[in-house]
């Protein structure tokens, strides 16, 4: 069932969410049953005169988290956008949890844009409970099965101001919070915690960690950040500069432990801090 | 303004109409036409109005040198102290009609008693009911009166009304008929109403007194307008032809029967423009009777045939 | 405050009355072209109880509900053709027509179906007032970021639920727009509808009034239009600062603007 | 590709056509209420060097003359209200007043100042025009992100650059909804303009056909207008499409929509 | 004269910039000659029930640079604003180069909004050259002046580009280009560098510090990069959490040298790491 997996931190009975309204998705276990994660062959986009991406091979395993780091413009956010089925590749094949078609895409992501794209007339609270009223769920319950979260996040004292009464910083948890209350097997987040100051950044790096740890997805993490990229995944590809296509594949070893002193131990530890500089050193030549 | 010299420089006059032209201004087309203004020293420029009340404030203002009114509306305008005064008759009679179509079965005045009748919705019109009703002996009240404002025709044909107050019995009464409506049409004078000019040329009454030139001018249109009219009796053929040249939005085939109907109508026995100042003192008296004007008008102040050709 | 915020139009007001006393006292503009405030305003006095009271009754009547009538067929239609691109382009060139079809042609036809009742009246009224809502509503719903769309598909969006949560409340200040026309218009369509045959109403006032030259009654029932007008005006835009309040009115406080 | 762009509308007017000839023949409907298509057809041949060529001239004449003037002024007014709270304050309620004064009031107040020339007819179309252009504007520049203009104002920007550089374009595609539905208006004004006295135009035919029952001709008339509008619409939109490239047409390509 | 300081790095004569036409500034060299720098006295500023900034004291000496750290949403944006004479404070005083009022301040600051603010009606060069257009260039002036700049971060290739056709790594950097194009004595930069990737962002530091060592300015950073800071400002301080006040200030000592070798040099100096820790703890207590 959806809601098995489902981890607003709330007290429901897992049957009281009702599955996804999208046609192309019946019962919600039928999403993840299958052996495939997300599969990118030969995904090529141009945009006009500009080669976005350069037939752009890549496999996620189920429930694996893939890192994406590379040069700005090279087309980080298109690839992400063509996974979830928002925009169609030129040429290759994208396959997300076994469907290849876009709304069968579209029904199994959930998208954290690089833009908040919060809806301005709606304040944080119904900005973040807009994907649980699409679910068709009253308003009043969308609302209390938020309200955690919003708590976790430092938000709850703003449930009711509008996008422009925010801080930079505030919006991005806003629309973080509203893509993980989708509740879908397949996250794609561009830039989660790029707006955020380090403390509250490797706050919900260690909560992004725990919810993922408590109930695995499969993630596809764009970042700028490679400590963020080597912290929250299992494997980090490197994007070459425009036209993109992946140029360098780092597997990430586990660790454990959530919180400050993990956190500053793996930051430390001199294994990372290799890692990194690998990462460091391909972009560095994949400019 | 004016000139010593005809040859030189015609003088301007602008004659605003009571409407879009129509088969009622044979005598000012036919005029212009052949040239009866220019050889009286105008230049005269015909003009429909935005609304038919338009011609006696305009004259009345001086914007326009003359203007085409109805008896009536030249009365009120009286009382209501505008500076306009009718100087000739271009239709001297009646034209309003009681109109129904021959299937209605409305064949006499009386019985407009019990029937559904559609008007104009001028407060004129309801008093020529009233009147008909009074003339006919039977309660103004027993007419079903419905306002169809311009839409008369349509509510004769589609029998939305049984009759019609308001129709001109030279246009609408043709056009029922070359329908095959076989349309009864009584005119209102026929049926109670007392006897009135239904369309008059107004002139600016004060600059008449003061102004000679103006005077002159007055003198002359109605001059060369005479013989536009009697151009139109003579030759109907020739009026319709030019009245086609202007009147656009009229069936073409139609004209010509309409203009065989107002014929006519346009003969003055008394000469071309004369009007009776006696009747005109008794429709005003009718006019105050009814309720249409609160006071009453000195016949002087509203008509005058100081300005026509002598017969 | 709302003291501080009327009294320019206050102002003007006078102003203005001030100007229309001069040219009619001063540059003797006759009355029954131009009647002066004072005529006009004993006019009304004198026949309100007689007469404008009904007839103001009566085309308010018309007014409010033509133009309910137009709002909700605005957006109905506005909204339906939104979801085609086909349809749009099929149509668009029907509503222009619409709105060239001139009220004189119209009104016969709408009496001999409808009869003499207020029915014929409300239509005109509607196809008057329902084209700006209806280019109101297409032109916001056009121009709605496409990103937010995007965005919303991927949290269970569907096409209902895009529609009404962002799709038409990013639309609404357009809307508005349309609908504040359309409050504008709704004393035109009115008149209208009483010149092609009404027994009560202010365009039947007027149409009486016009050939007996009583001017003040005119302007007098043209006062009562336009302050209608401007209240149905002054509603609308009450009613989206209610609704649309994210919007032209931003809260940011404080900004040296 | 046009092509493909139009089959729709002409689909459309196809099957409308086709729903008059059957109400008008099977159903019989009178003709002087609709006349059938075909008859329309045959007036419009009939008629057309004798009458109607020239009345679209002249009204056509009107109607672009008119509505050029009327952008210009609703473009000019909208932004002149735009800087004064208190002028818009004061001015709104005159401004929807001047919707509601109607044309047998108006006309001979303009044949009086501008004496009988297309001068009083071009006022009338541009003062039924104006408005939807002043309101498209006034909408639009209010609901300029105010955070663009604060960013201008620290980069050099006065009043006039930011008026000019950012919240005017910004307003644009109000602007143009402004804009499209006056030039749906322009033929409604221009006939209107011909009621206030003309010797020629579809309007005057109108004025004399109606009362006629020449329903043919009237709608042979009719017909002329509603392309003239649509063509002046089309116009209008291709303007926009030049002018506000940015705005409805993302060129974000491939979106899945 | 204006046009020394100008930094557009193109062959131009120095008077051929008009002075900016605000006409609270009159000659050029009247907005330096101060001996204040930013100076911020008790400023505080409320917006309805959240108070944003609560009693803020700054001062930032002329041509100084100066880094404000702080946890998101504590009113860093809300101080940048408050500078630049956009906003009022509710209390306080801010003086800019010994202007006091908005005005005056407003023509003293160039200021780089959070939200890139681009006009989406005009490409990246378009974008780009507004300053310059709003002093009275020729578009065509314009254009020449800031070309070399489009070169420099690598936007050359979309001069023509609309906003809505960018990634938002290219948008931050036009923004960016913008505000130094629009040459004025005092930057104000809300995280500059937030959506580039580690190279991009390097590349673009080194590019500022050369700047400003060229020409020095009165800058006043914000950013979450607390590295960032250290490596661009003379001091930095750290604000508390909402109401935000200013809770600690490190000075920095100057380093030398440009590139990526002084910048790794700088980065493993043990010095510079203890700062950083230093920051990163008052941060933590700031929360
Ligand atoms: N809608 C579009 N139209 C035209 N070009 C586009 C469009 N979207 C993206 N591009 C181009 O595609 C390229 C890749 O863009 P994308 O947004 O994917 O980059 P990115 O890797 O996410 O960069 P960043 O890290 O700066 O966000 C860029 O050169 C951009 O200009
Ligand atoms: N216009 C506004 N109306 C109401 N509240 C506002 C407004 N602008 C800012 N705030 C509030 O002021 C506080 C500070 O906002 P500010 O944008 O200055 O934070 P910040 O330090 O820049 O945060 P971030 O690092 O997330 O950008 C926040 O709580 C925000 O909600
Ligand atoms: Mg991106
Ligand atoms: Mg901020």
């Amino acid at each position: 069932m959806f809601a098995r997996r489902s981890r607003l931190p709330t007290a429901q009975s897992p049957a009281a969410l009702p599955p996804a309204q999208s046609p192309a998705v019946s019962p919600a276990d039928a999403l993840r049953s299958t052996g495939t994660g997300v599969e990118l062959r030969g995904v090529a986009k141009r945009f006009g005169e500009t080669a976005a991406v350069a037939g752009a091979d890549l496999s996620v395993p189920p429930n694996s988290r893939l890192g994406i780091v590379g040069p700005s413009g090279c087309g980080k956010s298109t690839l992400l956008s063509m996974i979830c089925g928002l925009t169609d590749p030129d040429a290759g094949t994208v396959d997300v949890l076994g469907a290849a078609d876009a709304p069968g895409r579209l029904a199994r992501c959930a998208w954290m844009p690089q833009r908040d794209l919060l809806l301005p007339w709606r304040g944080v609270l119904a900005n973040a409970r807009i994907p649980l009223e699409n679910r068709g769920l009253s308003r009043r319950e969308a609302s209390r099965r938020v309200q955690p979260l919003l708590d976790r996040f430092g938000l709850a004292e703003f449930a009711d101001h509008r996008p422009a009464q925010l801080s930079g910083g505030m919006r991005q948890r806003v629309s973080f919070l509203r893509t993980v209350a989708a509740d879908k097997p397949v996250l794609l987040l561009d830039e989660p915690f790029g707006a955020l100051d380090s403390i509250t950044r490797a706050d919900l790096q260690d909560w992004l960690r725990a919810m993922l740890a408590d109930e695995p997805r499969t993630v596809v993490l764009v970042t700028h950040d490679v400590e963020e990229a080597l912290l929250l995944c299992d494997r980090v590809v490197v994007m070459s500069a425009r036209p993109g296509r992946i140029v360098a594949s780092v597997d990430v070893p586990a660790y454990a432990g959530t919180g400050a002193a993990a956190r500053r131990t793996r930051l430390a530890d001199p294994d990372f801090i290799a890692l990194r500089d690998t990462v460091l050193a391909h972009l560095e030549s994949a400019r | 303004g004016s000139d010593d010299s005809s040859s030189a420089k015609r003088r301007a006059a602008t004659v605003l109409l009571d409407w879009e032209p129509n088969p009622d201004h044979l005598a000012l087309y036919s005029a212009q036409d052949a040239g009866d203004y220019t050889d009286a020293g105008l230049n005269v420029t015909l003009r429909s109005p935005s609304d038919p009340s338009d011609p006696l404030k305009l004259v009345s203002t001086g914007t326009v040198d003359l203007g085409i009114s109805y008896e009536p509306e030249v009365v009120i305008a009286g009382v209501e102290k505008l500076d306009v005064v009718a100087v000739g008759a271009l239709i001297p009679t009646a034209l309003n009609s009681i109109m129904a179509v021959g299937s209605a079965g409305i064949t006499k005045p009386a019985d407009l008693a019990g029937a559904t009748v559609g008007t104009s919705g001028l407060r004129t019109d309801e008093a020529f009911l009233d009147a008909i009703a009074k003339a006919n002996h039977f309660d103004p009240g027993a007419i079903h009166r419905v306002d169809v404002g311009a839409d008369l025709l349509p509510a004769m044909i589609s029998k939305k009304v049984q009759a019609t107050l308001g129709a001109y019995r030279n246009v609408e009464g043709v056009t029922l008929t070359d329908r095959g409506l076989a349309p009864k049409v009584i005119p209102v004078t026929d049926a109670g109403v007392p006897q009135y000019d239904e369309l008059v040329i107004v002139a600016r009454r004060s600059r008449l007194a003061k102004d000679p030139a103006y005077a002159a001018l007055v003198r002359d249109f109605l001059r060369a307008t005479a013989a536009g009219n009697a151009r139109a009796l003579d030759d109907p053929a020739k009026a319709t032809t030019t009245l086609t040249g202007v009147a656009d939005g009229y069936d073409p085939k139609l004209l010509p029967k309409m203009v065989e109907a107002t014929a006519p109508l346009l003969r003055n026995p008394a000469g071309f423009g004369r009007m009776d100042p006696a009747a005109w003192t008794s429709f005003v008296t009718w006019m105050h009777t009814e309720g249409l004007i609160k006071t009453t008008v000195p016949t002087a102040d509203v008509v005058t045939n100081d300005y026509l050709p002598k017969p | 405050m709302t003291a501080m915020r009327l009294w320019p139009s206050v102002l003007v007001g006078l102003v203005l009355l001030g100007a229309w006393e001069f040219v009619t006292r001063v540059l003797h503009v006759e009355e029954y072209i131009l009647p002066a405030p004072d005529q006009v305003a004993t006019t009304l006095a004198d026949r309100w109880d007689s007469t404008l009271r009904s007839a103001t009754w009566v085309t308010g009547t018309e007014m409010v509900l033509g133009f309910a009538i137009s709002v909700a067929a605005g957006l109905a239609l506005g909204g339906a053709l939104h979801f085609s691109a086909v349809a749009r382009r099929a149509l668009y060139p029907l509503l222009i027509g619409s709105q060239t079809v001139p009220v004189v042609v119209l009104a016969p036809i709408l009496a001999i179906i409808f009869g003499y009742s207020i029915t014929p009246k409300l239509i005109l009224v509607a196809l008057i007032c329902f084209f700006p809502v209806v280019v109101g509503t297409l032109d916001g719903l056009a121009s709605v970021d496409p990103e937010l769309v995007r965005m919303m598909r991927t949290l269970h969006g569907r096409r209902v639920a895009i529609f009404t949560r962002v799709e038409f409340p990013a639309a609404l200040p357009s809307v508005f727009t349309g609908v504040r026309l359309a409050a504008a218009y709704a004393a035109t369509g009115a008149v209208f509808g009483e010149y092609s045959g009404a027994s009560d109403g202010l365009g039947h006032v007027m149409r009486q009034g016009v050939p007996q030259l009583q001017s003040a009654l005119v302007f007098a029932a043209i006062v009562l239009l336009t302050a209608m007008s401007v209240a149905l005006f002054v509603l609308v835009s009450c009613a989206e600062r209610l609704l649309v309040p994210w919007h032209r009115h931003p809260i940011r406080e404080g900004n040296n603007r």
